[in-house]
């Protein structure tokens, strides 16, 4: 069981290595978005300084949900996923495992990256801890939300856009307790509420999403 | 030499802008030249192999 | 061993066929025959469990293969229209994927041999997007080789291969069907396959 | 005589030549790096409105006028490239990439450092800097781009094209101090017809181009050996590399 | 030579109606990346307004980016791609059909949408209509210089992210005049430089950008 | 008509083939043969104008391809791997659209008499996703019988072909090579053509 979990998270890496770009294309599309407000909104620092945590929170859930239709699709297309769907394994550990390797790729490369986004909009010491420590509970559930919406819109024409659509409404309660608990550090308020509400929901989304993203793609694949 | 060093009130300024130039510049060239010896380690295997095998 | 039921199939809103009944046992082929459309590929992959059935049964030793699950997974081998092969890894990182997730180990030694039996020995190291067609195929192919579980479905395996490997391929068939194996196949090309007892399905014209 | 230039667009003929070439151009630049340095430091003299922050004018300025002139070069080995179809071009444009975007990062870093005594803060977003940081970014998509693409022959072509879209941004970065009035200062080197015209001391002006020819042959130098390398790399099945790795032996 | 044109035209613009959800995700994108900010940052309604045209604009980036990746990729995956090369047309036409019926498709409702979405950040009349002005002038080069991102990482794994790396870099010009140009009228200042400065964009724009892309698609299908 | 001299293709760092020289003149068929990878595909793809060789020329009437650009193409169909279809468009649209872009129009009875001849009567409406591999294949052939333009080119057409589609094909081959035209063509089946003249060019085997 473990084994092959294990093996699933390799290939998936080992697939994303032969493409090194492809780890870091999804960081500097972080960068770049975030980048992007500054020159949209103008040079103002203190407007700059109070939409820095919004800006990084929706940066990093459309960084995440951008690679998200890569996520079955390529599996989907050259016919691994049917194969997958064969194995005598079962199938929510197979997708357990790609939203693992996932969020390994895309998800942990944001929380790395963030502080340093946070220092260009002027936060403090405090706020880009708090920064790191949300974006580290949350980006796992963007993953696993995700990979319930990239099952579902699976080999339909548009999947990227439909996905969104799908899937950031869902996403919306991880960017408001996200965003929130870094304002309230900001403001030099306790965030210990936001953080256990995101912790629940971490664990409620690595409990049911496997199984509904098994369920989906099963739909999908037919 | 202290006072050098301090460049008025400049000096991290200053010594970070010369250190990272100077880092990036060195750093550049080591890996242009490891680079090539692997590179070249790798290909002269891979010719003495192939002499080998037709021999 | 397997036993299809009154099965029914639909797709889009065309009934493709109905009350088909047949059953398998342990060292048989079975060719099945029809022209484009008829439905074989739909067929297949009902039996593979790809496919969800409008109505009837599959049974494999008696069971319900909808019940029987990843069980039914560890006993069958789909090679469809797809070559079910990621085309940025090698042949021989392909193959070890699939070994390792069907669960059992595999020596480098083994998955090499594969390669080479089917005629990749050149390629192994390759990404699989730089083989050509036939060579993709072959790869997909070599999984037959490698502890192949008992039942094994075959979508035009022979699409694309030249003489020498459809060669190669009807011997490895030939085979696994004298092991004891189970074999269930459909092409438009001709080939002689001398097996056992070789029993022939016919989807409808349409 | 007229000397055959496509003799020495073949990989060939290049690769040894390159070989004989760069340690001399290396040496020039190790000499007149710590020429340059020695002036920065201890010829030139403060400056009366900026202390002793200005010195990183030493860098700055050559680190900016490499990155962009590097990525001009670039560009036309792309475009010599996909014209006459010559494997040499397209190589070279590739061994050119890293070290521009080295210097562009450069460029940002020192301009950062120096703004933060200067200005008061690290960053603005203003029409230079941000097209300095565009030009990073382009840089970053050419080398990205090229590693995509597995067929060295599809990455070179694409690369190209890319690199010749990118070019509409130089003339954005150098004229965007004129265009748009910014905190970032205006050209105070003015290249018209005959002279040099500048706003500097002469001292500040000779290390100033002293670094800038340094940095010029420290990238020829570093570029010729990284081309040497991807020469090797790509023609690696070809008899005369075969038979020159065979000579060594 | 028009009649081809119209009828590479024509036909996109059948197959987005086909998957009519294609049409209307990507304005939902835009809304909903939009609506995202107020909810990441807070409801100041003074913030929001300084910061209303930037986020329109950058949505509008965002969105037109997302459905770039199926410009040709559709066409390159099930070989109609290949065909068009071999259509006794000039390439660089059948590109700029392709082009226009994106732009019809993903370009033209995010101008329609845009006022509404100004009101609710508490935009004037004056600088909805600059909005709505830029936004048409802004939107046809996102699609043109996107297509040669698009053309340049056809078939390439992680092309979604891959081609943002490249455009994104070429849109910062049109956002940042788009997004002046705005806040131009916001302050109640002409806007007259940086409206025709986006003009100039969109001439050049149209004439390179077809051939570069035509350029790029032979070098992809190869 | 067509003339290849000393032609030389290279994928990825390998050489398919290189000094290869034929000519080819109306009225006439020409075979390729090879095994899985010697790079007969590549070869098509070069002489339609999508792959650039790496030396050698191409020439259609004396002038090099690449030159002649659009002109070339207005003689020449290509049908390879892939459909070429749009799988949401029906069949009928998918026609019409190829007919336009190639710069004449067709009445809609004629795109449906081409439909009928390559045996979709009944599936005329539905588009091309709903359709089996060897009805899309069909579809893609009907495009031989619109209008058809005189150099045809075709990698494996008879894949996923039934017998009855497989003669049809051979047929509509024969009846265009008789009238004038060219055909080159690879297929590792073993089809019966009788063409006026038939030339085969092997590539080598690897
Ligand atoms: C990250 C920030 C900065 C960036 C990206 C940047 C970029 C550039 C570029 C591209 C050039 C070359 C353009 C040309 O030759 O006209 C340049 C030149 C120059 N920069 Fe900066 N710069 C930055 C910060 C600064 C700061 C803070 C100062 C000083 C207060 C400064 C002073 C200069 C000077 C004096 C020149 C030479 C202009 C000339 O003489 O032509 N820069 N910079
Ligand atoms: N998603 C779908 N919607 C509607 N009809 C479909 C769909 N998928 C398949 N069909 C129909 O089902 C029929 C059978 O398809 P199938 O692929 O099983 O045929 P086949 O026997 O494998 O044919 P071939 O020999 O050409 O491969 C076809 O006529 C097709 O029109
Ligand atoms: N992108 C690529 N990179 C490296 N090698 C490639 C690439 N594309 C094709 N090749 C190689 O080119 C060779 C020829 O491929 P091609 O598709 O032309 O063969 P083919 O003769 O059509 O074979 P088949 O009969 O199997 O279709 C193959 O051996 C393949 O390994
Ligand atoms: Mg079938
Ligand atoms: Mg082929």
């Amino acid at each position: 069981m473990l084994a092959a979990l294990w093996c699933i998270v390799q290939r998936d890496l080992t697939l994303a290595m032969r493409h090194r770009s492809d780890v870091l294309t999804t960081v500097f599309f972080f960068v770049i978005v975030v980048s992007l407000f500054p020159l949209g909104v103008g040079p103002d620092t203190e407007l700059l300084r109070s939409m820095a945590a919004g800006v990084v929170w929706v940066a990093a859930l459309l960084a995440s949900m951008l690679s998200l239709t890569r996520l079955f699709a390529d599996d989907y297309v050259d016919g691994t996923l049917e194969q997958l769907l064969l194995v005598p394994q079962p199938l929510a550990l197979m997708v357990l495992g790609k939203i693992v390797a996932h969020w390994l790729i895309s998800g942990l490369p944001l929380v790395l990256m963030s502080p340093l986004l946070g220092l260009q909009f002027g936060l403090s010491g405090d706020a880009l801890w708090m920064l790191m420590v949300t974006l580290l509970l949350g980006t796992p559930v963007l993953s696993l939300i995700g990979a319930i919406g990239a099952a579902l819109t699976l080999g339909l024409r548009g999947g990227g856009v439909l996905v969104s659509l799908l899937v950031l409404p869902l996403y919306i309660p991880v960017l408001i307790f996200g965003a929130g608990a870094v304002e309230a550090s900001v403001v030099g308020m306790g965030a210990d509420g936001h953080l256990s509400l995101m912790g629940a929901i971490l664990v409620l989304a690595l409990l049911l999403a496997p199984w509904a993203s098994a369920a989906a793609l099963r739909i999908s694949v037919e | 030499m202290a006072e050098f060093f301090a460049m008025g009130t400049h000096g991290a300024y200053i010594w970070g802008s010369y250190g990272v130039t100077a880092l990036f510049m060195v750093g550049e060239t080591i890996l242009v030249l490891r680079h090539k010896r692997t590179l070249l380690q790798r290909l002269g295997r891979m010719v003495r192999l192939n002499a080998e095998e037709q021999r | 061993m397997l036993d299809i039921t009154n099965l029914e199939c639909v797709r889009g809103d065309r009934q493709l066929f109905a009350d088909l009944s047949f059953s398998m046992k342990a060292g048989s082929l079975l060719h099945l025959h029809g022209p484009n459309g008829a439905g074989k590929t739909t067929l297949l992959r009902a039996i593979a469990g790809l496919v969800l059935p409008e109505s009837g049964d599959i049974r494999w030793n008696g069971e319900l293969i909808r019940k029987l699950g990843e069980e039914f997974n560890r006993e069958l081998l789909y090679l469809g229209h797809h070559y079910g092969l990621k085309f940025e890894l090698s042949g021989y990182e392909n193959l070890r994927v699939f070994a390792n997730l069907s669960g059992f180990d595999v020596s480098e030694r083994e998955v090499e041999e594969a390669l080479r039996q089917v005629g990749l020995a050149r390629c192994v190291e390759l990404p699989v997007k730089a083989l050509s067609q036939g060579q993709k195929r072959r790869v997909a192919l070599a999984r037959l080789l490698l502890h192949p579980p008992r039942f094994w479905i075959l979508d035009e395996p022979f699409t694309a291969l030249d003489v020498k490997a459809v060669t190669m391929l009807t011997e490895m068939i030939q085979t696994h069907v004298a092991n004891g194996g189970m074999v269930m196949l459909t092409t438009h090309q001709h080939v002689e396959i001398e097996a056992g007892e070789i029993q022939h399905v016919h989807l409808g014209t349409h | 005589m007229a000397i055959n230039w496509f003799k020495y667009s073949s990989p060939a003929t290049f690769y040894p030549l390159a070989g004989r070439i760069s340690p001399w151009f290396a040496g020039a630049a190790a000499i007149l790096l710590v020429v340059g340095l020695y002036m920065s430091f201890f010829v030139a003299p403060t400056d009366y409105k900026q202390g002793e922050g200005y010195r990183i004018i030493f860098i700055h300025v050559p680190a900016a006028w490499m990155s962009m002139v590097i990525y001009l070069v670039m560009a036309g080995w792309a475009a010599a490239g996909m014209i006459w179809r010559t494997r040499l071009s397209s190589m070279m444009a590739t061994a050119l990439a890293p070290t521009g975007a080295m210097f562009t990062f450069l460029a940002l870093w020192t301009g950062a450092l120096w703004g933060k005594p200067m200005w008061g803060t690290w960053w603005v977003w203003d029409a230079r800097l941000t097209s300095e940081l565009i030009l990073l970014f382009l840089y970053i998509g050419f080398m990205a781009l090229e590693s995509a693409i597995d067929d060295p022959r599809r990455a070179a072509r694409a690369s190209g094209l890319l690199a010749l879209v990118g070019v509409v941004n130089i003339p954005i970065i150098y004229y965007s101090v004129q265009w748009w009035n910014t905190l970032h200062q205006g050209s105070s080197i003015k290249f018209d017809g005959g002279g040099v015209q500048s706003s500097m001391t002469d001292i500040m002006l000779w290390t100033l181009l002293i670094m800038a020819l340094a940095c010029w042959l420290y990238t020829i130098a570093v570029v010729l050996t990284r081309v040497r390398s991807i020469i090797l790399e790509r023609e690696s099945g070809s008899v005369w590399v075969k038979e020159m790795l065979q000579e060594k032996k």
